[in-house]
């Protein structure tokens, strides 16, 4: 006779691992990855390995790369050191990224959420300042907002934050909308779960893979406006961001390039690394496409 | 060589399963041989491979990770496996037709049903325009399709389900092929639609002398339309031979338990419940769904689905409400858990009504009147583990978190769950294991009365009758009033002690469940009575019954 | 309906009717939101001149308005609005709609050539990727294809201009024409059309990998479907599936991208517009922000959301030509 | 060499000004472009100035009278004449009225008399030198046709973007944001001129375009420092082009250091002079303007002329004694290693003052002084240093208008009136700087005149309430294709009647 099926399934593996053997099969996100880290890596050590201060003269001005060792990747105009530059520019470049990103989200949720949950007047209320806010060009928005608030880093990353929540509202409404029609919501309100409660503690949490892949979006959308920012001259000149170097280097662009090809490069690798790594996290997390 | 080839000869069939599934071959040793005329069933429960082995057929396996390992597919004598791809387009849709489960989604919305019946012509016959146009239309006629000419020009979502399960199998026999293979084309279908179906299969069949594969897990359509049957379990073929052999007569454990798991269609003794107290009562429900469309949805016209409703629940009771799909049963339900709000009406629980606590009373109230739901997957928060399941409820209610949790583990003994389960995840368990723990959070609660909207229609037979049995005993024991949904009749006949009927949102008929069963009034009814499949079968029951 | 009018028509009204409310949001929000940033029309008239004395000053915010209490300056500012009437512009010394309909032209041309390049590319590779998934082919293309959208625009513009316009001479570095050209006809055509290609190429490169993802992953789910199991099962060559089956149920959440991305487009087109010197609304809109040209702003931003406005109807319209199921109404 | 008639010379024009009156609007970006259309009653060139529309020119004793000899026959471009009243006109309801500079200047003028259609007398009601009156006439004293601007709302007359003047050339077409175009007028009163036919100014806002454009032979020149400091010094080396700074001797700037003197730190003078010490100029210049400057001498630049001169107290580049005045001043180095924190909001005017003020912030962290730029738009900068004082520094480009009393003053001069841009906002007061300025204003003998000026820069140097710290020119880059360009000090600005182009 067959046995009831009393007896457990043998324990699945930790939700991580499963996650990880998931992520681990493209390739690509590997790759993204591992740039991702490198890139972290650079943020963290910048105060140790390098020649201190981005912002300090370092040795003669246009020094080119790989010509005195003091400055290995060359200097700019005003004679500050590359190398140290692309290394602090990680950490900027990431916290604006990271920092945009969450506020970005955190208003996209709250907003998504609201009016997936309740619908009705609530939701079209929403929807239309969500419409309003799409209407207009969001880098004209961000323009507008840095000439409010002023090129200091912290409000260019609020403002990026500010004109990047449309998207994430939109998608958290829908995921909303979907599982709020969903038994396991109708099964908390029926155990008497508030409203509240339900938002937060039983659909946030199952909305969220989409969001987190998207977060890889809107982190790599952060970094180029901040860097077209700073190609408008609009950028913290106090901090030295990728955005800020492209945008001085580019004066000199055709007699010494690579003051704008380096940081070039590495918000290149690292929007990639972000957007590979979003795909691997789409992988892994939105099991769906279970191809493979 | 003078008899004809059997159309189709399985021999020893192997598919293996990429790295990492449960087993790592799919199908093994299959052997099946299909003749003409004859419709072989291959049934068995969920997973064991009956589609996989209708893909291989085909050629259709999502290839490379699931591919055939080994063996030998013969076609009217030739091998399928060797031919490239160009030579089984020309085969498929010509000389082997599929019939696929899901009609809501077997056919591409974006085109008429016309276009897609006429690109099985244009792409086997060199027919003209008006021709293939002609044909289609009298295979529509042939399928009884009502006023087949504008259901040629019909969108898939214009007509009705079983139409679009008729519109596949027009599609399927369009050029006379010679093996029909059906992927449990009428598990989606109500039970009426589905004789319907299963008649016009077995009539089209005898007319075109075809070999039909059907595969299915319900013994019910095995006895009604089977000339062979073959059980598949868990990839391996346990018992073959004659319908009425196997089903009356099976050899093998598996099938014997398959079979005995079969609800028969005996409802049970009558109980004295109506002397019992009434726990639950609802008086005059109305419930309209509005026209409202979004913007972009489409029209809808407004939908009556309960109108005046009125029933009583005792204690110890249980009340089956049964009725075709969107007769209302879901909204019932609902309304009685106040999860929808109902346009007029009372339900009154223990004499005070539900329906018009406020926000506050009803929180409080909703401990007494406990759901268990219809998909155990989707009705269990995929990121929450079993015991935070189970105990939320209490919690919510007040109780101490870790007596919560500890009775919550109590639980899950009292459902036949192993106490290892409670630190898991609801993806970590079988289909019936997921409707246990969601029983048990309904009866964390230790509610008076317990609504259950489709409980087991999700489940395989054996694991039906296991949660069937387990209801059965705790509402016993727990002496629990249960409203119990259900579109399956068997189901109902054998755990209901009353029914009630309903079509478009009204009672038709209510009473005891044998006097319902034995003596039908309504005609709804007694139309829906006869529609059971394999109604004339009693399936054998075994001593050594699974259970 | 009892209306004689055919439904397009009211769905068309109803669009309008709904779009009212946004744009009324739209434009307080911009107005009281320029209004919050440091200085006025004034300040940048006299900071472009190289300074003034203090009574030209004043006397120039007198004669704009610019003295008086904000929630008047709105209101006046609204009720001409109500008669469509965009006011004058300090800045350019021109009625607003003058300025606007100035540079409308090429703003629409731009953007509906990079939109529409960037939408076929982006389509046609990922449904190529798609079909060819985890090939060299696929991996060529998607990473191809992120490369240009991690790129910064200004920087794939100024090396596009170096690479065709300095060092080959193939392409004129900006402008909308060859200002001493005079040409007519089909000459003026092409020069115009020379005068695009790299601004066009620049923007669409950065949105095609939208498109091309989006479409991939489409095309993806699509393929999965039950129907395109159906339709192999009857026989149907990939080339037909993909065509008959998969295409058109795979380009829906596209085009729906492509209705959001508009307004994304103006924006981005910003730097583009200025290192290739177009004379397009997104310049204007960055310059009208920088020398606080609130009347021109918001005439902008009033154009933008009528834009936005047609634009999602088109895509509805599209839409619900490629889906069935959706009926306007 | 030979002259060759005809051609179209497209010139690159870095920013917009849409109002293309000069009697409107005193800006080298107006003159750059109407310079050609419309002409000044009197020119600069190298030897002195010359006669334009007016041939002579003289004062009356007290000075309260300057009486012009206008020429005869010249027609404005729709063909009516030339006289005595579009100069009355222009003078009384524009250039006083409403011309930003000019009604400062010609706040004193009473009326305009017009003896005869070709002579105009302006009479003022304190004396005007002629020095002065001079040295404003090639920017500010610009006529406009009277029959066109009598009885219209002046401000939104439609010729003020459509300009109609007497110049070489005619205006054509201006398309907003792509370019403006003028064509040879060929009933222009100097015979044989012009020889261009055409010319094309083109509105290329990013310099590495501009750059691009030069490159690729789409425009012939780019004046006022069009292209990126780095691109000029890779220009210079190209033969195809001249680059250099001629023809702007008489548009100096100065790159600056402002202090907001109500910050007490800043009041000190120690401090100030500290600071002056911190700068590496030399530096500076050698990376930010690649040679193409001088240090600073105070508010007058070395194309001041007479009233410029070097003899002035300097502050040679020495980080210790600006750490040493710094500590005396009473400012240690604290915890944080910085003596003090400065908010630093340098003008948004492009490259160099961007880089200049970056510059600035890296040489104060050499003397322990932690500087934070605020980076705004134009009117964030303006609103910031000159309404609302919020700032501790700034820094930006001060013009020199060929003479000190038009526009330097008032950068010295206490008692401007709030929020007013480029004048003296920083809360500096000194009685003495006033009383010198005022006096050196009404002072009619130029000898002496420039004795004062002396005076005025030496004080400055001393007192330091801005630092002037680089001189530069402007500079251009002009196609070899052009020829006789940059030949006058004002070159941009003035008519290239008789500029051509070798085809
Ligand atoms: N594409 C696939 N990739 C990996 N494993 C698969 C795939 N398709 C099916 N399987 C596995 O193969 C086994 C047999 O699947 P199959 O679909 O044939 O079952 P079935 O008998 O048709 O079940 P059901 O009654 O649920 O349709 C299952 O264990 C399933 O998990
Ligand atoms: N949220 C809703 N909006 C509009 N109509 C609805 C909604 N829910 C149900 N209906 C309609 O109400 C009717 C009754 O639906 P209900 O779900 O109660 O049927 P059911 O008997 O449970 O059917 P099934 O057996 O298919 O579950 C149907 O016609 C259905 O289309
Ligand atoms: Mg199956
Ligand atoms: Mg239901």
């Amino acid at each position: 006779m067959t046995s009831l099926d009393t007896d457990l399934s043998p324990a699945e593996p930790p939700r991580l691992v499963v996650f990880w053997r998931r992520y681990r099969r493209n390739r690509a996100a590997l790759l993204g990855l591992v740039i991702f880290v490198i890139v972290v890596l650079m943020a963290l050590t910048a105060g140790l390995v390098d020649p201190g201060d981005p912002l300090r003269r370092a040795g003669d001005p246009l020094t080119p790369p790989f010509v005195d060792w003091a400055t290995p990747l060359g200097t700019d105009q005003l004679g500050r050191d590359v190398l140290s530059g692309v290394f602090y520019g990680a950490r900027i470049s990431l916290l604006i990224g990271v920092v945009a990103t969450l506020v970005a989200i955190a208003i996209g949720v709250v907003i998504g959420a609201l009016a997936g949950y309740f619908g009705g007047w609530v939701d079209d209320v929403l929807m239309r300042v969500t419409e309003a806010f799409q209407t207009i060009p969001n880098f004209v928005l961000l323009l507008t907002l840095v000439a409010i608030l002023g090129s200091k880093i912290e409000w260019i990353t609020l403002a990026i934050g500010i004109v990047s929540w449309t998207a994430p509202a939109r998608m958290v409404r829908a995921e909303f909308m979907s599982l709020r029609g969903r038994e396991f919501v109708d099964a908390a309100r029926n155990l008497g779960v508030s409203n509240t409660a339900i938002i937060f503690k039983e659909i946030l949490p199952n909305a969220l893979p989409p969001i987190v892949v998207y977060a890889s979006v809107i982190m790599a959308l952060s970094i180029l406006l901040e860097s077209a920012l700073a190609f408008l001259a609009l950028g913290d000149p106090n901090y030295a961001s990728w955005g800020n170097m492209i945008g001085q280097g580019r004066a000199v662009l055709r007699s010494a390039p690579y003051c704008a090809v380096i940081p070039g490069i590495a918000i290149v690798l690292t929007v990639l690394s972000f957007s590979l790594l979003g795909e691997g996290l789409n992988d892994a997390l939105n099991p769906r496409q279970k191809k493979q | 060589m003078t008899d004809t080839p059997p159309i189709l000869q399985i021999r020893d069939l192997k598919i293996a399963l990429p790295k990492g599934a449960d087993r790592p071959f799919a199908l093994e040793g299959l052997d099946l041989t299909i003749e003409p005329g004859e419709i072989v069933c291959l049934v068995g429960e969920s997973g064991s491979g009956k589609s996989l082995c209708a893909g291989a057929i085909m050629r259709l396996l999502p290839e490379p990770h699931v591919h055939v390992a080994g063996g030998a597919i013969r076609f009217m004598g030739e091998e399928l496996l060797g031919k490239t791809e160009t030579e089984m387009r020309a085969i498929r849709g010509e000389d082997i037709a599929m019939i696929f489960q899901e009609p809501m989604t077997a056919l591409n919305p974006q085109k008429t049903v016309g276009w897609q019946l006429d690109e099985v012509l244009r792409l086997h016959t060199r027919m003209t325009r008006a021709e293939r146009k002609a044909r289609a239309i009298e295979m529509l006629e042939r399928v009884h399709i009502p006023d087949p000419a504008s259901a040629y020009n019909a969108y898939p979502h214009q007509i009705s389900g079983g139409q679009r399960q008729r519109v596949v199998i027009a599609m399927a026999l369009l050029l006379s092929p010679k093996l029909i293979i059906a992927d449990e084309p009428t598990t989606a279908l109500d039970v009426t639609t589905q004789l319907q179906i299963l008649k016009l299969i077995r009539e089209l069949q005898e007319q075109e002398g075809a070999g039909v594969l059907f595969i299915t897990h319900d013994f019910g359509v095995v006895a009604e339309i089977a000339d062979k049957v073959a059980v598949l379990c868990k990839g391996e073929m346990v018992e073959q031979g004659p319908a009425a052999e196997v089903l009356n007569n099976p050899q093998h454990a598996y099938t014997r338990a398959l079979i005995g798991a079969v609800p028969a269609l005996t409802p049970p003794p009558v109980k004295p419940v109506t002397q019992a107290p009434v726990v639950l009562k609802g008086i005059g429900l109305k419930k309209t769904f509005a026209a409202r469309g979004g913007l972009l949805s489409g029209k809808r016209k407004a939908v009556v689905a309960v109108k005046d409703l009125t029933f009583q629940l005792h204690r110890g009771e249980t009340l089956g409400v049964v009725g075709e799909s969107g007769s209302g049963k879901t909204t019932v339900s609902r309304i009685v858990t106040r999860l929808l709000e109902c346009d007029a009406g009372k339900v009154e629980l223990d004499g005070k009504d539900l329906l018009a606590c406020s926000p506050r009373e009803l929180r409080a109230m909703r401990k007494y009147i406990q759901m268990v739901f219809q998909d155990p997957m989707a009705s269990l928060n995929p990121r929450k583990r079993v015991v935070d399941l189970i105990a939320q409820g209490p919690i919510v209610h007040g109780a101490d978190p870790d007596k919560a949790r500890a009775d919550a583990r109590k639980l899950l003994e009292l459902v036949e769950l192993s106490p290892a389960a409670a630190t898991r995840f609801p993806h970590e368990f079988s289909g019936g294991q997921r409707q246990r723990i969601g029983i048990a959070r309904a009866l964390a609660l230790e509610p008076k009365v317990i609504v259950a909207d489709e409980p087991v229609s999700a489940l395989d037979v054996s694991v039906q009758a296991q949660v069937l049995k387990l209801l059965a005993d705790l509402r016993d024991r727990l002496n629990l009033s249960l409203l119990f949904v259900t579109h399956d009749l068997r189901v109902a006949a054998q755990l209901c002690d009353r029914i009630i009927v309903m079509q478009k949102g009204e009672i038709v008929e209510s009473g005891l469940t044998a006097e319902v069963f034995a003596n039908p009034q309504h005609a709804y009814t007694q139309n829906l009575l006869s529609s059971i499949p394999g109604r004339d079968w009693t399936p054998p029951s075994f001593r050594t019954d699974a259970a | 309906m009892k209306l004689p009018l055919p439904p397009i028509l009211i769905y068309a009204l109803r669009r309008v009717v709904q779009a009212v409310p946004v744009i009324i949001l739209i434009m307080i929000g911009t107005f009281l939101l320029l209004k919050l940033a440091p200085g006025d029309t004034v300040d940048a008239l006299v900071g472009d001149m190289g300074g003034a004395d203090a009574a030209f000053i004043a006397r120039l915010r007198a004669e704009y308005g610019l003295d008086q209490p904000i929630w008047v300056q709105l209101w006046r500012y609204m009720a001409k609005l109500a008669t469509f009437d965009f006011g004058w512009s300090f800045v350019y010394e021109q009625p607003v709609s003058t300025v606007l309909l100035d540079r409308l032209g090429t703003t629409l041309m731009l953007m509906a050539t990079s939109l529409s390049i960037a939408f076929t590319a982006g389509v046609v590779l990922g449904a190529i990727a798609a079909r060819r998934v985890y090939s060299a082919t696929d991996n060529i293309i998607s990473i191809l294809g992120l490369v240009f959208y991690a790129t910064p625009s200004f920087f794939l513009s100024l090396m596009m201009m170096y690479l065709f316009s300095v060092k080959l001479g193939w392409l004129p570095v900006g402008g909308i024409k060859t200002i001493a050209g005079f040409y007519t006809g089909w000459d003026h055509v092409i020069d115009v059309a020379k005068h695009l290609i790299m601004p066009t190429a620049a923007l669409s490169l950065i949105y095609l990998s939208f498109y091309l993802r989006l479409m991939r992953a489409s095309v993806l789910e699509v393929a999965d479907l039950d129907y395109v199991r159906t339709a192999r099962a009857k026989g149907a060559g990939e080339t037909r599936l993909m065509i008959h089956h998969i295409m058109r149920n795979a380009l829906l959440p596209v085009v729906t991208l492509l209705g959001l991305q508009f307004s994304t487009v103006l924006g981005g087109s910003v730097v583009v517009e200025t290192i290739f010197t177009l004379p397009g609304l997104g310049q204007l809109a960055y310059q009208s922000v920088v020398q606080r040209d609130m009347n021109t702003l918001m005439g902008i931003i009033f154009l933008c959301a009528l834009i936005v406005v047609v634009v999602n109807f088109l895509t509805d319209l599209l839409y619900a030509r490629l889906d069935s199921r959706i009926e306007l109404a | 060499e030979d002259v060759q008639k005809g051609g179209t010379a497209v010139i690159h024009m870095i920013s917009e000004q849409r109002i293309l009156n000069p009697a409107l609007r005193a800006s080298t970006g107006v003159y750059n472009i109407t310079g050609k259309i419309m002409e000044p009653l009197i020119d600069k060139s190298y030897d002195g100035y010359v006669p334009v529309l007016a041939t002579e020119w003289s004062s009356s004793d007290d000075g309260l009278h300057i009486t012009l000899k206008l020429r005869d026959g010249v027609n404005w471009h729709d063909g009516k004449p030339f006289t005595c009243d579009d100069v009355a006109f222009s003078a009384i309801e524009l250039w006083k009225k409403l011309l930003n500079y000019s009604s400062a200047l010609q706040a004193n003028l009473e009326t305009v008399d017009c003896p005869d259609p070709h002579t105009a007398v302006f009479n003022y009601s304190k004396p005007m030198p002629m020095e002065l009156f001079l040295a404003a006439m090639p920017d500010l004293g610009h006529p406009v046709p009277k029959h066109l601007y009598e009885g219209t709302d002046i401000l939104k007359n439609k010729y003020n973007t459509a300009p109609v003047g007497t110049g070489p050339f005619k205006f054509v077409e201006y398309e907003r944001g792509q370019y403006v175009m003028a064509v040879k007028n060929e009933d222009y009163w100097r015979e044989g001129y012009p020889y261009l036919d055409r010319i094309v100014w083109r509105f290329i806002k990013d310099k590495s375009a501009a750059a691009a454009a030069l490159e690729a032979g789409e425009v012939q020149e780019s004046g006022f420092i069009g292209v990126s400091m780095a691109d000029v010094e890779r220009l210079s080396k190209d033969d195809r082009f001249d680059v250099g700074t001629k023809g702007y001797e008489n548009n100096v700037a100065h790159s600056t250091v402002e202090f907001n003197h109500r910050n007490p730190i800043l009041a000190d003078l120690k401090v100030r002079q500290a600071m002056y010490h911190g700068l590496d100029i030399d530096y500076a210049i050698k990376t930010i303007m690649r040679g193409y400057a001088k240090p600073g001498r105070g508010p007058i630049p070395t194309a001041g002329g007479a009233n410029y001169t070097d003899d002035v107290p300097t502050y040679a580049y020495d980080p210790e004694l600006a750490k040493k005045m710094l500590d005396e001043a009473g400012y240690p180095v604290k915890e944080d290693g910085y003596r003090f924190h400065l908010r630093h909001r340098p003008a948004p005017w492009g490259e160099y003052t961007q880089l200049w003020a970056e510059y600035y912030a890296q040489a104060m962290k050499e003397i322990g002084i932690d500087v934070e730029i605020l980076t705004n738009d134009a009117p964030g900068f303006l609103n910031g240093v000159y309404r609302d004082h919020d700032f501790d520094t700034a820094n930006g480009w001060h013009q020199f208008r060929s003479d000190p009393a038009v526009s330097t003053m008032v950068w010295l001069r206490s008692g401007q009136p709030e929020g007013t841009p480029w004048t003296n906002q920083f809360g500096w007061k000194d009685e003495e700087m006033d009383k010198m300025i005022d006096e050196a204003a009404s002072e009619l003998d130029p000898a002496k005149r420039a004795e004062m000026y002396h005076a005025i820069q030496r004080r400055e140097m001393e007192e330091l309430p801005v630092i002037f710290a680089i001189e530069h020119p402007f500079i251009s880059v002009t196609s070899k294709k052009l020829h006789n360009h940059h030949n006058t000090p004002r070159w941009n600005s003035s008519s290239w009647y008789d500029l051509w182009i070798e085809q």
